[in-house]
């Protein structure tokens, strides 16, 4: 036991060596041939991830207690004087929580990326770098200090912007890959800049230090107001929340599939960072402090505004998109919102000083938004990696020039439909059940929230319908290429769809083991929402296996209908061929298939006032991006300064 | 004694006067060779800045990359464009 | 197949591990005798160097050279001599290097043409009296580090500044800031160079 | 006070940068106007470390830390960190600098406007 | 205030630098084109250097030679003196190719001497 | 008032800092790139004739190692420009 | 690419070696005097930059520059995990004064007086790990740096050499 002792003790900094000590090796590895190069790089995510689940299983024991490890130390777990010095991890609930989203989404990755990147060369350095992100993103969420939280964030930005431009053949790679990078130096700069700040105040840079530091005299100075201001901008640019979004569909439409799966663990690394900021950074000192508390309350209330322009913004725009990555991306930014505004919700009431709110639905809510960013990881990243798979057959990204894939791709269907449903929030599955607890309690702090949540949801199931009927349903292609992607890209994809069906049917034990030590390291604790097979929000109760046998009695009492019924009866005339989607039909004696970007004419028609602006505010000018965040950030200062 | 105190200052003031005037310069030049040549002089200046400053590790990293590589870099870039800001 | 990013003769008809066998010899510094004398030279050179960074380090009352630091000095030098024999090849003119004894002399006199130019810049920026040029001198050397030393002495003395160099007959281009008459293309040599020129040939030739 | 002044200088440098971002539509400007602001964070920090007192030192370490006055050397940490932001600062612009190169071999980009592939 | 030999001899030779180095500052304004402004600027400067460099190290040997610091610490005199020479050999070496370099890539980009009366090297291009 | 040696060399070093302020105005002027690249040399120059001064006044001889560095780098700066400029025909500017 | 004029590679070839062992100065002293493995890297590599632009042309190997790089953050990283055996991850192992080889004790204050210190202000084997990572460092920046400069000078005077 010694041994497991040891292991445990050092995880998070061997977390973070593996897959570093592998990155590094893998030019040289990669002389050897390519195999051992693909098993080198499945053997460290393997362990890197194995032993990320390890440490989060410890934790959670624990109760999200932390797991301290101060580099260089004689004794790695205490800090002492030269604390504000040395490098440290601190390892709690949540932390461990982002460290198993990351080892999930990257073992299924790179599992995926064997066959998906056989065809292109300089694979070497795709591996170097894809491990790179993924040590960049476990260092984001188990860093102790706010600097290495800056240097995990540039080496994040700059190894995803080397895997953007991975496919040298595509002009278009570059221009995403240059606007993410422009977009996120300058969001590191600014974030550098705050560090300064808070160092030159407090003199210390480990998150602890000046968690206790901040607001420990009771009131709040101008300088505070403003690094707070800024770090929330800068992270959620990271995470990609409206404002700041332009440059993510770039980025995400243009990387290749299973580095977009990453790319969206990586943004959710930003995620962490601003509830961190909120929570840890400027809560610590919230019951003392007065001056604290209407801020972080500002906070709250800023990050349900970016939410609900997230959601809103992010599926419209999706609606109306032609390139499948692409639309993926704004639904990823869409999803985003709805993570913001439940934590948000739950910052908002937290900071409100009022605890019997925060216990009734404040709780609920950040329960909500934080189950969701794993649902997130999980269905975002299996719908890249499909998406990934039908860009790979089709040979084009463009919906209205595919078609019928349907019909060979049985196995990527399936699991396009499990990611589809659970990202629209269809009952039996994960997503559901987050956003459950999101629309009660959301409903419950302002009904109005509660309902845009729920448009969303219902937009976000419109235009996965658009594209399950454009890529699987209708005539084939004859262009196309004919048969199943391979093996490894199916594997990848069936981790993750495995992982949504466990979660789906088993989402209270989830909450109850998982998510609710992470909710309590960063809130503190309170009531439990679902230990048993049942999950209750305080205001309603949700059960998959009961909705599930509800179904399932269903399907019994059709499937004996069908068989009362008359056998050999033959349907004649017109209703003799059924209309499926995008099937041929004739308009005017003309053959003639409705393509994927007209679906919803009508609907963007009548919003032709709403989206003639947005259209104007995605110019593709670098320049306008840029000022859009550096505008946004100051209005944030600005509220959080005078409000 | 006030005199040298007052001659430091203004030593460091006309450093950091001529960082600040090399940076406009940058903004200024529509020739991207000479926008490059402003900012190595303002890289080299803030170079000495650090010295001034009391940090000469940095000063040295920033006389290395900020002076040598940045500068070669942007110039092999503006080699392969077109070389000329053209508004 | 080893790519090699070169643009000189490339070795694309060896197999990767000739290539790689023939880098280790260079980089080990394994060489053949002639070269020897080279790598020699500067080792020694690059070693005086490094002795005199670190002149001082040693304890203040005894020596001035701590013993760890000049076996560090050492191998550094060994690896520095060794890198730069690796990039360059061998010198061409060796020979001069038994020669440097000679700038002792040489350095002397060159400073004082260095004060007269100044003095001379001085005149022209105060008064702002020139009367630019640019000449085609024939100093007649025959290598590149006679030139060299040629044309750095003489952009540093008076009224003078190499603009460029012929690289087949070593002419120099010069830019003359009092440009004189001269009939002969000796009286040219001496008007623009001085005695600079025969101290290049004497320092290495 | 005039251990205050830098501070105006990074402003400046900010400010300027993101002038240079926000408004000038050359893509190598561009690069210029981000190494500007790295240039100023980075002057920013090392204003932070430093230390006004009557002996001027760098922060090496000698006997004069362990028995004498520790206040009057500038704080090593920023000065670790800035090397960091530096070391940072030039993977970025060098990466920067290829996709823009890359970009005019492909579509001949060397304004933002010829950059805009991308949008929507 | 103390008149020794070192302070008498270092202030003639930062006045001597700073008249030089100046003077190459100023001959940047004074002169019409790029060929004599680097006449100025080179020679002036780098000379200027030299004295500037020469008044350190004259400052160093003082400090060694002096009773009253002989035994503090020589060796970090010994220090400022050798490395500031090696600075010095660095500028002698490299100023001048500087100015050889900037002056060959600026007649190659046609940049015409003003006020010429002779242009030899037209003939090669 | 009371001079050191050292007062000497800082009185040199400020005046140096004025003669870099001289030399940046010519980089503002121009008019063509080799003017510019001129005055960056004379700046250059003129830097490390103020570090050599600074490192003596501060009394901190490591500091000298700078100098040494920046002398040598900023000659590959001057080279690296040169090289180019020498590749393209140069116009008269206005500005 | 072209080359310089013979001035400008003679003065190259002359100061090539001096400049070479300036950098492997400031690495091997990173822990006494101002510098360390990145700035002596990138000595080294404005050095290759230098003769990049003085030669016109390299013949270094990719692949053995991404070999060092990668053998340069190797041994960085291995140290950092060497140090778990005895303590923690990037403990100083060899370290502390009882190590006879690396540990020398500082010198105290004797050496050192009230004014400035000489060109080291402690013995150079007193660094115990940090002497290994700045080499390591020094490694791999050179490597990556003069990669920087290789691939990019490579791809912008590649082919069209300005009508020379």
């Amino acid at each position: 036991m010694s041994f497991y002792n040891d292991l445990i003790t050092h995880a998070p900094a061997i977390i973070i060596a593996i897959p570093l000590l592998f990155a590094f090796a893998t030019p040289l590895i990669g002389k050897i041939n390519k195999y051992v190069r693909n098993a080198w790089a499945f053997t460290a995510v393997l362990l890197s991830g194995a032993l990320a689940y390890v440490l989060a299983w410890e934790v959670f024991k624990n109760g999200g207690d932390p797991n301290v490890y101060v580099f260089g130390g004689a004794d790695g777990t205490a800090f002492d004087v030269l604390s504000n010095v040395r490098i440290s991890f601190y390892v709690d609930g949540m932390a461990a929580f982002m460290g198993i989203i990351m080892a999930t989404v990257a073992f299924a990755a790179v599992i995926y990326s064997f066959s998906f990147v056989k065809k292109y060369t300089g694979q070497d350095k795709y591996y170097t770098l894809i491990l790179l992100v993924l040590a960049a993103s476990f260092g984001m969420v188990f860093t102790g200090d706010v600097f290495n939280l800056f240097v995990w964030f540039e080496v994040s930005s700059v190894a995803i912007c080397g895997l953007i431009a991975f496919r040298s053949n595509r002009g278009e790679s570059f221009e995403g890959a240059a606007k993410y990078l422009i977009y996120s130096t300058i969001a590191g700069l600014f974030l550098l800049f705050a560090i300064g700040l808070l160092y030159g105040q407090y003199g210390h840079l480990n998150i602890k230090y000046l968690s206790s530091a901040i607001g420990a005299n009771g009131s709040m100075m101008v300088l505070d107001k403003i690094v707070l201001g800024i770090l929330i901008t800068v992270f959620s640019l990271k995470a990609g929340a409206v404002p700041m979004h332009m440059a993510t569909p770039d980025g995400y439409s243009e990387a290749p599939a299973p580095v977009t799966a990453m790319m969206v663990t990586a943004s959710q690394a930003g995620l962490y960072a601003v509830f961190r900021t909120c929570f840890t950074l400027y809560g610590g000192n919230i019951q003392n402090s007065l001056a604290q508390i209407d801020l972080v309350h500002a906070a709250g209330y800023l990050l349900v505004i970016l939410g609900v322009l997230s959601m809103f913004v992010g599926v419209t725009l999706a609606l109306v998109q032609k390139d499948i990555k692409r639309l993926m991306a704004y639904h990823a930014i869409s999803q985003t919102g709805y993570m913001l505004l439940g934590v948000g919700v739950g910052l908002a009431v937290f900071a409100s000083g009022d605890n019997t709110d925060f216990a009734e639905f404040g709780r609920t809510a950040m329960t909500g938004g934080i189950f969701h960013i794993f649902n997130h990881a999980l269905y975002k990243g299996l719908l890249f990696l499909t998406a990934g798979a039908i860009i790979f057959k089709a040979g084009t990204r463009d919906l209205n020039k595919m078609g019928g894939l349907g019909r060979d791709m049985k196995m990527t269907a399936l699991f396009f439909i499990i990611g589809a449903l659970s990202i629209a929030g269809i009952p039996p599955t994960n997503g559901f059940a987050s956003k459950f607890l999101i629309y009660e309690s959301v409903f419950k702090f302002n009904p109005v929230l509660g309902a845009v949540a729920m448009l969303v949801s219902l937009l976000t199931l419109a235009s996965f319908v658009k594209v399950f009927y454009a890529a699987f349903m209708g005539p084939k292609n004859p262009e196309m290429k004919t048969g199943e992607v391979p093996k490894s890209m199916l594997v990848g994809m069936a981790v993750l769809a495995g992982m949504i069906v466990v979660f789906s049917l088993l989402p209270s034990l989830v909450i109850g083991e998982i998510v609710s030590p992470a909710v309590t390291s960063l809130a503190g604790p309170g009531p439990e929402i679902g230990t048993s097979l049942t999950m209750f929000s305080g205001q309603g109760a949700w059960n998959p296996l009961v909705l599930l046998a509800v179904l399932g009695v269903t399907l019994v009492i059709g499937y004996v209908i069908r068989m009362l019924g008359q056998k050999g009866t033959v349907p004649k005339g017109e209703g003799k061929k059924p209309y499926l989607f995008g099937n041929p039909t004739e308009v005017n004696g003309m053959p003639f298939v409705v393509p994927a970007s007209n679906v919803y004419w009508g609907f963007t028609r009548a919003l032709k006032r709403y989206y003639k602006p947005m259209e104007k505010m995605h110019s593709g000018l670098i320049n306008e991006y840029v000022f859009w965040f550096v505008a946004t950030a100051g209005l944030v200062m600005l509220a959080l300064t005078f409000l | 004694m006030e005199f040298f105190t007052f001659l430091y200052d203004a030593l460091h003031f006309m450093v950091l006067f001529g960082i600040v005037g090399s940076a406009l310069l940058v903004v200024k030049f529509k020739d991207l060779v000479s926008a490059t040549i402003a900012l190595a002089a303002c890289s080299l200046l803030v170079s000495l800045e650090f010295f001034i400053l009391q940090a000469p590790d940095v000063a040295i990293a920033e006389a290395a990359v900020g002076a040598g590589l940045t500068t070669a870099i942007l110039i092999f870039a503006i080699k392969s464009t077109r070389g000329r800001e053209e508004y | 197949m080893c790519k090699i990013v070169t643009l000189l003769p490339n070795n694309t008809h060896l197999n990767s591990y000739t290539v790689y066998a023939k880098s280790a010899f260079e980089i080990v510094g394994v060489m053949e005798a002639p070269d020897m004398f080279t790598f020699l030279v500067t080792f020694l050179g690059v070693f005086v160097l490094y002795l005199l960074l670190v002149w001082g380090s040693g304890d203040a009352d005894t020596a001035y050279w701590a013993i760890e630091e000049v076996f560090a000095g050492l191998i550094l030098s060994l690896i520095s001599a060794g890198v730069a024999r690796m990039m360059l090849g061998k010198a061409e003119n060796t020979k001069m290097f038994l020669k440097w004894p000679l700038f002792i002399v040489y350095v002397p006199i060159f400073l004082v043409y260095l004060a007269k130019a100044n003095i001379d810049v001085a005149y022209r920026v105060i008064t702002g009296r020139i009367n630019p040029g640019i000449v085609r001198i024939k100093p007649g050397l025959k290598t590149d580090l006679g030139r060299t030393v040629l044309a750095n002495s003489i952009t540093l003395t008076p009224g003078t500044l190499t603009v460029d160099i012929d690289k087949e007959k070593g002419d120099l281009f010069v830019h003359w800031i009092n440009v004189q008459e001269t009939k002969s293309e000796e009286e040219k040599v001496k008007a623009v160079c001085g005695s600079f020129s025969d101290w290049a040939r004497r320092l290495t030739e | 006070m005039m251990s205050e002044i830098p501070y105006f200088a990074v402003v400046a440098l900010i400010a300027i940068g993101l002038y240079i971002v926000m408004f000038k539509r050359n893509l190598i400007k561009l690069a210029m106007g981000i190494v500007l602001i790295e240039t100023g964070a980075n002057l920013f920090l090392i204003t932070l470390a430093y230390r006004h007192g009557d002996r001027l030192s760098s922060p090496i370490f000698t006997s004069q830390i362990m028995g004498g006055d520790a206040a009057a050397y500038s704080l090593p940490t920023p000065h670790a960190l800035t090397l960091t932001s530096i070391v940072i600062g030039v993977a970025t612009t060098a990466l920067l600098l290829a996709f823009f190169m890359k970009l005019y071999q492909k579509f001949q980009v060397s304004t933002i406007d010829d950059m805009r592939r991308l949008r929507g | 205030m103390s008149w020794d030999w070192a302070m008498i001899t270092m202030v003639v030779l930062v006045v001597i630098s700073m008249f030089f180095m100046l003077l190459g500052a100023i001959g940047l304004h004074r002169f019409p084109d790029v060929y004599t402004r680097l006449h100025a600027a080179t020679k002036a400067t780098t000379f200027g250097s030299i004295f500037l460099a020469i008044a350190v190290i004259v400052y160093a040997v003082f400090r060694i030679t002096d009773p009253e610091t002989l035994d503090v610490n020589v060796g970090s005199y010994i220090t400022l003196a050798v490395h500031t020479f090696i600075a010095l050999v660095a500028l002698l070496i490299t100023n001048p190719t500087g100015a050889h370099a900037i002056a060959s890539a600026a007649r190659k980009a046609g940049v015409v001497p003003e006020q010429a009366v002779i242009d030899e090297y037209e003939e090669v291009e | 008032m009371s001079i050191g040696h050292l007062d000497v060399i800082l009185i040199g070093v400020s005046l140096l800092a004025f003669g870099m302020l001289i030399s940046l105005l010519r980089l503002f002027l121009g008019p063509t790139s080799p003017d510019r690249v001129v005055a960056l040399d004379t700046i250059n120059t003129l830097v490390v004739g103020m570090m050599i001064g600074l490192g003596a006044f501060y009394e901190q001889v490591i500091l000298i190692d700078i100098a040494i560095v920046y002398a040598i780098l900023s000659f590959v700066t001057t080279l690296f420009i040169a090289r180019y400029i020498s590749s393209r025909k140069e116009k008269e500017e206005s500005q | 690419m072209k080359e310089m004029s013979p001035i400008v590679k003679t003065i190259t070839k002359i100061s090539f070696a001096a400049i070479f062992l300036f950098g492997l100065y400031i690495i091997l002293h990173g822990h006494l005097t101002p510098g360390g493995g990145f700035q002596g890297g990138a000595i080294i590599g404005t050095l290759m930059a230098l003769y990049l632009v003085a030669f016109g042309a390299v013949k270094w190997r990719k692949k053995v520059l991404s070999i060092i790089e990668s053998t340069g953050l190797l041994v960085f990283i291995g140290t950092g995990l060497l140090g778990l055996t005895t303590g923690y991850f990037f403990f100083n192992f060899i370290g502390g004064t009882d190590n006879p080889i690396f540990g020398q004790q500082l010198n105290g204050g004797e050496l050192i007086g009230d004014v400035a210190f000489p060109s080291n202000s402690a013995p150079l084997l007193s660094s115990g790990t940090i002497s290994i990572m700045n080499m390591a460092v020094g490694l791999e920046v050179i490597a990556a740096l003069t990669l920087i400069i290789v691939t990019m000078g490579l791809f912008a005077f590649a082919g069209s050499e300005e009508g020379e």
